[in-house]
């Protein structure tokens, strides 16, 4: 039962991936970039939570918790780089 | 019974997932991509870290650190939402065309970073203003 | 509320020392019995003043959003899902009740967690919330919800 | 024997100081020194002429075989002789011809460094310390010749003198070392007795043509003689010193030297002969044919070069005699000459000889040894210089082949050394007076006449009295060069034989054409052309090249493009690889994608891609958030095969990666489309050719595994010995503690680095 | 224990940790500059004289048995080079008394000094594959910052040529590392080179020494890897020039020299071959692309490369005399080098360019310089009997001994341009007279220059020692060369003798 | 999966690569950071890979319990990662600096220091 | 960057952070962490502080001259292997000292302890050097 579960969420998860990762590529703003890096942290942390369900070792929590607060930090960065008028007119 | 839940948290979860990088996909703005991430990727990801949580149930360490993931999460998610929104408002990034209404239109002043609510007076006519600024 | 559940921890930690039982039905025990003893027995100092009936609204405030949060989603999965569009997006201004920086922050954070809304920015003279709203189709309608949100955050916070 | 050697150099470091104590004397006083040398190898005659030969050594760098070891022989003595006793007048006549120049304190330092290293080398037993002392006389020389420093041509031609005897010198040295490792032996005095070895030896030619390499350059031989006249630049001390009576004959020396080992083989005879005539007859020809005062001595001294040169190479005991007579009386003439050259110039301002003329009332002293001198060059009886153009004769026509050609050069050089004999004998004495750049009020102080004195008259008091230098020292030193005693012996008649035949007709036609000089120099004016693809063209041409090529390659290697750079060297790279892949006949590789899960495939898939995209991008910012990506899939990479506080650090170095190039790239501009198609096509097949290689590289290595892991240890004893759970912090923080103590040292000076660079700018900008 | 093994390195990180820890003190600095690597010189000394007495020693860093924890190792071809480090770092910081500038100084001149010797010293005696790759980088990282410092665009320029090649060489490095590891399960070079002693096919392991040469040959500035050297070292502060010349590409000929006699012996003819031909291409390129050159201290940068080419050709023939040769050629070359800039840093310092053409009149005006330049410029072009003579008269003879023919000729032509380019230094700056056009040129002028020429004059005294006392120093090269060409030795010293 | 992670390996350096041979000292960082990337994930594939088995001992054991994962590899490649990063911290400002100076993002105007 | 509520979210996410990071750090040698991890998130705490509110308020909290937690860093890292020299152990050995405190119960403390707080110290100061420094010459 959780067996199949995990690979059904690993397959979700992978797919997310990958639509995400084409709106990264896509753009069309840094923002939306930004967005999409975002979205890929948080799918990290989701592959880390199936990993952990299906490997059995928690101590790769602890990733998730510094991922979650790094990726965090890289939005503010980003954020804080649009806002003086960085790279959003003549990226 | 545990693995039903459980498996029913991780799905769901990964579902959400799935709607958030879809919505981010399929969005046509960056308002509403931000939308489908940040409620639908801070659920899917918190109902996973749950799921870990329940099958390790009684582990303290173990739950500590998923209740330390959801906070952290949660707390985030907002607030990275808050500031790319409005840094790509700010910016002047195309708005999805058959959007009804703008009340922040031209409240914002890049120069002085100010943002007037909606009664307020622009700054430049304020007479008031050290122009050496 | 910061304050007395640091004590509540604290008390809960202690209780875990005292047992020497370091589990998690423990630490639930513990956490319990720190909420009884900070909620009655020292409900006469002030700082525990409203500590009692504040746990219970804070939770029941939590089951709430949790409700809200899940439907919010739903909806927009469903947008996300099926292929057109059933947006009317628009951005709003939302004049805030809450006055402090920290009230203002937690409702615009729980205004972005709710169902088709996002916080864009606060005015800079703290009055309004310019929100990012999915679904215009009553702006009546919106901002009574989004007050009602408001409210019952306060409610907690204050 | 050591301590005579070096005293050169020990009076050389504190020869300022004496000349700064004894001032207009102090000539005098340093002369003393080759004065007392000249004693002191005087002393050594009697024993070196009963056919003793003297080795003294001192150990230097015993591991390389490299003594200070020095022979003490006939031809030695001779040269030692000659250079200390050449160098008392030398030293004492700069005394005052250079007297009042502010630079001669230093003069003094490396005219006696130059004498003892002259001495050194011909006094040396072993071959690297003859050759130590053989390149020490090439940089004092240098140092002499460009004594006036600040005169451009001087430089110049300082240069020129150095670059081709320190050139030949380094053939030399090869030429000794093989010499060495056939023979096994650094030591002359051994390997002058195997002779035979070397002459057998594969190697034999590369030796010969080597070391004549370096005895030809230094001794101006034909087609490296170019540089002795340019070496004129020079003060006039220094030009009799060194390049008449010293130096240039160091080639020479060496040449006799090597005689008996690498001598007797027609190898030898050609080179040497031909050689050397052909350098005999251009240097009397090159000499008539200038007109400055010493250009004329300084071609007539390649002259006398090219002479002993030949004289070597036929080899026979005549030959050899004629050789070190000849030595001797060119020395001894050519150092007057040279040191009259002084005078003319020092007080009549001549350099030329068609300013002169009519001085023998002005500088009647100097008229008579500049006659006597110019007798003994001319090679009339009864100066010595006759005995040993006599020999001479005798030896070319007795030669055992070759001899008609060596004969008719020789002749015809005979005839054209009158003629110039009669140039610096007669032309600026007699005849009408001619203005003079400066007019000569006196004669030339006793320091500056002492000299041309006593060397002229030498030459004829020996000449005279040939048995005074014959049987010891001449004897003596013609059979170190013969390798066995030799039975000549020096005579001032012979009776009418074809030699003094010859002489008289030299002589005769020697005046005609003295007598009609202009017009012959005319007649000969064509030969100017010629100079154009002369030797001297090829050295100026080769250093042009040389700036050229020097130009071109940094052009074309160093050309600033740090992309050039790149690719070179990553082509360099995969060639190496493949080259060496190819020799060891393929890799053996083990492809297998069995159990590749899922999500491992998707994530590498977006690692891939977002690599792709961060590289394909024209958004620069868009290319950060692709590094993101990457470097978040590596991340969830090094989480998914279970490295947990590498995946923390990943993450954690990454954001922070994005968020300072965020910081830095805030004022950067977009990117711009750089680069043409084409050029980017290339630079893609260059970066897919080296990941193809590593990806090559990777595969092989985890085909194979020579060895199980230490890790092993490590799983083993953390908890026991280090106390911690944690693997890999354990070996960070204990295991390894060095790697990491270096790896925060890395960070700790980036971060300095970084303050440094922006704090520095922040002050400038202040300013 | 033995702790004079590690003393070289723990010494100038402990020195550099303190005078980074007191950057407000700009005095406490510059004592324990001097101070610090005077000491250091002190400590290498003692390793070196254990190290000559005793054979190779072992620290196991931490008391973990090899080839578990990290060795460090010195061997003579180490402590010697630990002892060149410590004379260029002595020599370097006394003349940075009145040779670098306060703000400088302000800016952790020191700090990074003394942790940039911290890394070479790291490289020179560390036992294992990884440390040395860190080691590297300390160096490396150290040096970037010395040679920003003072932010010119020059400066800039070089430097981004200088790191984006080093850190090419690094990622080569560390992918060698990596595919080393993955076949022998063990970073102990000892451990590899005895895991690799038995192995029958030796294809592979050919192909990665390649990595290890192309990687070490960027470090060490060899054909064709050389081009930063050249954009680069001309631009720093001349006390930093110094340093570079004398250390930084030593570091990579030192690593040529250890792993190409320790770790990659299999197939000594083909991998030696190719490092002749490096050798002799690298001697050429480095001595061609001087003669064009018209500044002091490029002419100086681009010499390094041609000298570089000798200390390979010593490793390529890889014979006894060969080695012994290499080995001499390094010590020759630290010193020589190093003083030849210090020398380039006075002439600035009286007058104010580098520029050949601008420059003149130094004989008349100072001869001792003149003296102090041409002891060194005529070492480096190989005039006995200064040092760099038997470098090259033995390289020469091991030339001929092997019948390397066309090395040997390159080696005599390369020195013949070697010297064209010093005498043209010394026609230029010192013979010719003071072009009138530039005798006005601002200088820092000669306050404070008697600390320069001192350490000039002791440089060139060590020079002049090299060459009359070559003895002693052959016998050290020679042990050195001895332990080099038996890696057994060094096996049993770091591993046990398991025999 | 050692196959796979060799393609990536290749992939990065090929992508570095390429980035590097650019005239923009921009795309010159990303290839470093990319360079550096290829060079630890071919240390940490060839210490073989293994899934869900960190190095680490469970409390109260003295050992891990079966096989785990190698820690020596991921320990090197943890001060690889450290080092890498301050390396380049130096580089990208190492750049801005240089940027300044020169005030292009175009490394063909920066060559005068070599000819 | 003017923004109300990330200013006021900090406020809460700074003290979060840095007790996480001194968890990492602290029980580092037995779960995944150690000293280097732990300052980078405490840097990064810093950093999202000095986003947050501004390089000065950034500067306060961290109360130390960057460089001064990188000098003495280095210090305690490099002195953490001297003691073992004196033992006339090699340096670098490990030397660990056991107590018995009430409640904790059996505490080892340790060289690589101290050793590790050295790069705790290290990498909290040079990046937030690197940062800071960044971020004032961009104002
Ligand atoms: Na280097
Ligand atoms: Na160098």
């Amino acid at each position: 039962m959780l067996e199949v579960s995990i690979f059904v969420s690993y397959v979700i998860l992978s797919i997310a991936l990958g639509l995400t990762f084409v709106r990264l590529v896509i753009g069309p703003s840094l923002p939306d970039r930004v967005v999409a890096l975002e979205m890929i942290a948080t799918l990290t942390v989701g592959f880390i939570a199936v990993y952990t369900l299906s490997s059995g070792v928690t101590a790769f929590l602890d990733v998730a918790m510094v991922l979650a607060l790094t990726a965090f930090l890289a939005a503010v960065g980003f954020a804080r780089l649009i806002t003086k008028g960085g790279g959003v007119h003549h990226d | 019974m545990t693995d039903v839940v459980v498996s029913l948290f991780l799905l769901i979860g990964a579902g959400f997932m799935f709607v958030a990088a879809l919505g981010l996909l399929r969005m046509p703005d960056l308002p509403m991509r931000l939308h489908a991430t940040t409620k639908a990727g801070a659920l899917g990801g918190g109902l996973m870290v749950i799921a870990v949580g329940l099958e390790f149930f009684g582990d303290v360490a173990v739950a500590a650190r998923a209740a330390a993931i959801i906070i952290f999460i949660v707390l985030t998610a907002p607030i990275a939402a808050h500031l790319i929104g409005r840094a790509g408002y700010f910016v002047g990034l195309p708005m999805w065309s058959k959007t009804l209404k703008d009340e922040l239109k031209d409240r914002y002043d890049p120069q002085n970073q100010v943002l007037l609510s909606p009664g307020e007076v622009s700054s430049e006519d304020k007479p008031d203003r050290d122009k050496a600024e | 509320m910061i304050g007395p559940l640091a004590w509540n921890i604290l008390l809960a930690m202690l209780w875990m020392g005292f047992t020497g039982s370091f589990t998690g039905t423990n630490l639930f025990i513990g956490l319990a019995l720190g909420y009884l003893v900070l909620a009655y027995a020292l409900r006469g100092i002030p700082a525990f003043a409203n500590y009692a009936t504040k746990v219970p609204r804070t939770i029941r405030f939590i089951g709430f959003f949790l409700w809200e949060l899940i439907l919010s989603n739903l909806k927009v999965a469903y947008d996300v899902l099926t292929p057109t569009y059933y947006m009317k997006p628009g951005v709003i201004a939302f004049p805030l009740e809450a006055r402090t920086d920290g009230e203002i922050t937690i409702v615009a954070n729980l205004i972005s967690l709710t169902p088709g809304t996002l916080s864009l920015d606060v005015s800079s003279d703290r009055k309004v919330l310019y929100i990012h709203v999915m679904y215009l189709d009553d702006e009546a309608e919106v901002v009574k919800s989004l007050r009602y949100l408001e409210h019952r955050a306060l409610e907690v916070l204050r | 024997m050591l301590l005579a050697i070096l005293s050169g150099f020990l009076l050389a470091t504190v020869a300022p100081a004496v000349h700064r104590q004894t001032g207009m004397n102090s000539g005098w006083v340093l002369a003393i020194l080759p004065a007392a040398l000249f004693l002191y190898f005087l002393s050594f005659l009697p024993a070196v002429g009963s056919g003793e030969s003297i080795v003294i050594s001192y150990p230097w760098v015993p591991g390389l075989d490299i003594q200070l070891s020095f022979l003490v022989d006939g031809l030695s003595l001779l040269f030692a002789l000659l250079i200390s006793g050449i160098g008392f007048f030398i030293v004492a006549y700069a005394g005052r011809y250079l007297e009042g120049h502010k630079d001669l304190g230093r003069f003094y330092v490396l005219i006696l460094s130059f004498m003892a290293s002259m001495l050194g080398l011909v006094l040396s037993d072993n071959l690297i310390s003859l050759f130590v002392f053989w390149e020490l006389t090439s940089i004092t020389s240098y140092l002499l010749i460009g004594f006036n420093h600040e005169d451009a041509t001087a430089r110049r031609s300082a240069l020129q003198g150095l670059f081709v005897t320190v050139g030949g010198g380094l053939a030399l040295l090869t030429g000794l070392v093989m010499m060495a490792v056939v023979t096994g032996s650094y030591e002359l005095s051994e390997i002058l007795s195997s002779g035979d070895a070397l002459r057998d030896h594969g190697w034999y030619v590369a030796i010969v043509l080597l070391v004549l390499l370096g005895c030809f350059t230094k001794s101006a031989q034909v087609p490296f003689h170019f540089w002795l006249p340019r070496a004129m630049a020079a003060p006039t001390p220094v030009s009799a010193y060194l390049h008449s009576a010293t130096m240039v004959k160091a080639g020479v020396y060496l040449m006799a030297r090597l005689n008996p080992s690498l001598g007797a083989t027609d190898l030898w005879l050609i080179l040497l002969g031909v050689f050397g005539a052909l350098t005999m007859f251009t240097g009397v020809f090159m000499s008539i044919r200038s007109t400055g005062v010493k250009q004329v001595l300084a071609y007539s001294t390649v002259m006398a070069l090219g002479t002993l040169t030949m004289l070597i190479g036929v080899g026979t005991d005549t030959a050899i005699m004629a050789a070190m007579a000849f030595l001797l009386a060119h020395s001894l003439y050519k150092g007057a000459l040279f040191l009259i050259a002084g005078i003319l110039d020092h007080e009549a301002g001549c350099k030329d000889f068609l300013q002169t003329g009519g001085l023998r009332h002005a500088l009647p002293i100097t008229a008579t040894f500049a006659a006597i001198a110019a007798l003994s060059l001319g090679g009339v009886i009864p100066m010595f210089g006759f005995v040993a153009k006599e020999l001479l004769f005798e030896a070319v026509l007795e030669a055992p082949s070759l001899s008609g050609l060596l004969s008719l050069l020789t002749v015809a050089s005979a005839i054209l050394v009158v003629a110039v004999a009669a140039v610096v004998g007669i032309k600026p004495y007699w005849g009408p007076r001619v203005e003079t750049p400066k007019t000569p009020h006196h004669e030339a102080p006793p320091a500056m006449l002492a000299g041309p004195a006593v060397l002229a008259s030498l030459g004829l008091l020996f000449g005279v009295g040939v048995a005074m230098v014959d049987r010891g020292l001449l004897s003596a030193a013609a059979g170190a060069v013969y390798g066995s005693p030799v039975e000549t012996y020096l005579s001032l008649w012979h009776g009418f034989n074809l030699p003094l035949m010859l002489s008289l007709l030299s002589l005769v036609l020697g005046l005609t054409i003295y007598f009609n000089w202009d017009r012959f120099r005319t007649a000969t004016g064509f030969m100017d052309d010629l100079k154009r693809f002369g030797p001297e063209r090829a050295y100026d041409k080769s250093m042009d090249g040389l700036v050229s090529i020097s130009e071109w390659q940094t052009r074309v290697l160093q050309n600033g493009y740090l992309r050039y750079y790149l690719l070179t060297i990553l082509l360099s790279t995969v060639a190496l690889v493949t080259f060496s892949i190819a020799r060891a006949g393929g890799l053996e590789i083990q492809m297998s994608l069995a159990g590749v899960r899922i999500q491992e495939l998707a994530i590498v898939a977006v690692l891939l891609l977002a690599a792709l995209v961060s590289v394909t991008t024209s958004s620069r910012l868009g290319a950060v958030a692709s590094l993101g990506a990457v470097g978040f899939s590596v991340a969830l990479i090094y989480v998914l095969f279970s490295a947990a506080d590498v995946g923390i650090t990943q993450v954690l170095v990454e954001t922070l990666t994005v968020i300072m190039l965020v910081l830095v790239l805030f004022r950067l501009p977009g990117f711009l489309g750089l680069t043409p198609q084409a050029l980017r096509i290339r630079d893609a097949v260059v970066a897919l050719a080296f990941g193809v290689m590593v990806a090559l590289l990777s595969l092989a290595a985890s085909s194979t595994r020579f060895a199980d892991s230490i890790s092993e240890y490590f799983i083993r004893e953390s908890e026991p010995s280090g106390f911690g759970r944690n693997i890999v912090n354990v070996i960070l923080v204990d295991f390894r503690a060095l790697d990491t103590l270096g790896e925060i040292v890395v960070l700790a000076l980036a971060a300095v680095g970084v303050y440094a660079m922006i704090k520095l700018r922040a002050e400038d900008n202040r300013k | 224990m033995r702790p004079e093994v590690a003393l070289p390195v723990v010494l100038p990180l402990l020195f550099g940790a303190i005078s980074l820890a007191l950057w407000r003190y700009r005095t406490a600095q510059r004592v324990i500059g001097v101070l610090g690597t005077g000491t250091l010189l002190a400590a290498a000394v003692w390793l070196l004289l254990a190290t000559w007495r005793d054979g190779v020693l072992v620290m196991h860093m931490g008391n973990w048995q090899a080839p578990f924890g990290i060795v460090l190792v010195s061997d003579l071809l180490g402590a010697i080079m630990v002892v060149l480090a410590a004379i260029s770092g002595l020599a370097t910081a006394v003349y940075s008394l009145t040779a670098i500038s306060k703000r400088h100084e302000h800016y952790g001149y020191y700090p990074l000094l003394h942790l940039l010797l911290a890394g070479v010293n790291g490289a020179f005696l560390t036992g294992d594959i990884f440390n040395m790759y860190v080691w590297f980088e300390v160096m490396l990282v150290a040096s970037f910052a010395l040679l920003i410092l003072g932010g010119e665009r020059a400066q800039m320029e070089g430097a981004i040529k200088y790191v984006t090649l080093n850190l090419v060489s690094s990622a080569i490095f560390l992918s060698g590392i990596g595919l080393l590891y993955g076949l022998t399960g063990t970073l102990n070079m000892a451990d590899i080179a005895d895991k690799l002693a038995d192995v029958e096919d030796t294809g592979l392991i050919t192909v990665i020494a390649m990595m290890f040469l192309v990687s070490f040959g960027i470090k060490a500035g060899a054909f064709p890897f050389f081009f930063w050297l050249p954009a680069s070292y001309h631009t720093p502060q001349v006390a930093v020039s110094a340093l570079f010349a004398a250390l930084l590409t030593k570091v990579g000929v030192y690593a040529l020299f250890r792993v190409f006699t320790l770790i990659f012996t299999q197939d000594v003819g083909y991998t030696h071959e190719i490092l002749l031909w490096v050798a002799g291409a690298t001697m050429l390129t480095g001595v061609l692309g001087a003669a064009a050159q018209y500044e002091f201290r490029r002419i100086l940068s681009f010499h390094i490369i041609s000298q570089i080419g000798y200390m390979i050709m010593g490793l390529a023939l890889f014979t006894p005399l060969a080695l012994v040769g290499g080995v001499f050629y390094i010590m020759h070359h630290i010193i020589v080098k190093a003083n030849l800039f210090l020398v380039s840093g006075l002439v600035y310092r009286l007058k104010g360019t580098y520029e050949l053409k601008e420059l003149g009149g130094m004989y008349r005006s100072h001869p001792i310089l003149g003296l102090l330049f041409l002891v060194p410029a005529l070492s480096l072009a190989g005039i006995p009997p200064l040092s760099g003579f038997f470098a090259k008269f033995i390289l020469i003879r091991a030339g001929v001994e092997a019948e390397s023919w066309w090395i040997v000729f390159v080696a005599l032509l390369v020195g013949l341009l070697t010297l064209y380019s010093m005498i043209k230094i010394w026609a230029e700056v010192f013979w010719k007279a003071q072009p009138e056009e530039h005798a006005n040129r601002p200088a820092p002028g000669p306050k404070g220059t008697g600390v320069m020429y001192g350490t000039i004059a002791v440089m060139a005294a060590m020079t002049v020692f090299i060459g009359f006392g070559a003895q002693p120093i052959y016998l050290i090269a020679e042990q050195a060369a001895h332990q080099l060409l038996d890696p057994q030795i060094y096996i049993d010293a770091v591993l046990g003798d398991r025999s | 999966m050692e196959t796979l992670m060799a393609f990536v390996v290749g992939g990065l350096f090929a992508a570095a690569i390429y980035m590097m041979l650019r005239r923009s000292i921009v795309k010159l960082v990303i290839g470093l950071i990319l360079l550096s990337n290829g060079a630890n994930l071919l240390l940490f594939t060839q210490a073989g890979m293994l899934r869900g088995a960190p190095p680490l001992v469970p409390l109260g054991a003295t050992q891990p319990e079966g096989v785990v994962a190698d820690p020596l590899a991921q320990a090197l490649i943890l001060t690889a990662i450290v080092i890498g990063f301050g390396v380049l911290a130096f580089a990208v400002v190492l750049i801005h600096r240089a940027y300044e100076v020169v005030e292009a993002d175009d490394m063909d105007q920066m060559k005068d220091t070599d000819t | 960057m003017q923004s109300l509520i990330l200013r006021s979210a900090s406020q809460l996410l700074l003290p979060l952070l840095l007790m996480f990071s001194i968890f990492l750090l602290l029980r580092g040698h037995d779960e995944p962490g150690g000293g280097f991890i732990a300052g980078l998130v405490a840097a990064s705490a810093i950093a999202l502080h000095m986003f947050a509110q501004d390089i000065h308020q950034a500067k306060r909290v961290l109360y130390a001259d960057p460089r001064d937690l990188v000098g003495w860093g280095l210090v305690f890292g490099v002195i953490s292997g001297v003691p073992a020299i004196f033992k006339g152990q090699a340096f670098f050995t490990s030397q660990w000292l056991e107590f018995t405190m009430p409640i904790l119960g059996k505490i080892k403390v340790g060289t690589p302890l101290i050793f590790d707080i050295g790069v705790y110290l290290v990498v909290v100061g040079s990046v937030l050097l690197i940062l800071l420094t960044l971020a004032e010459a961009e104002d």
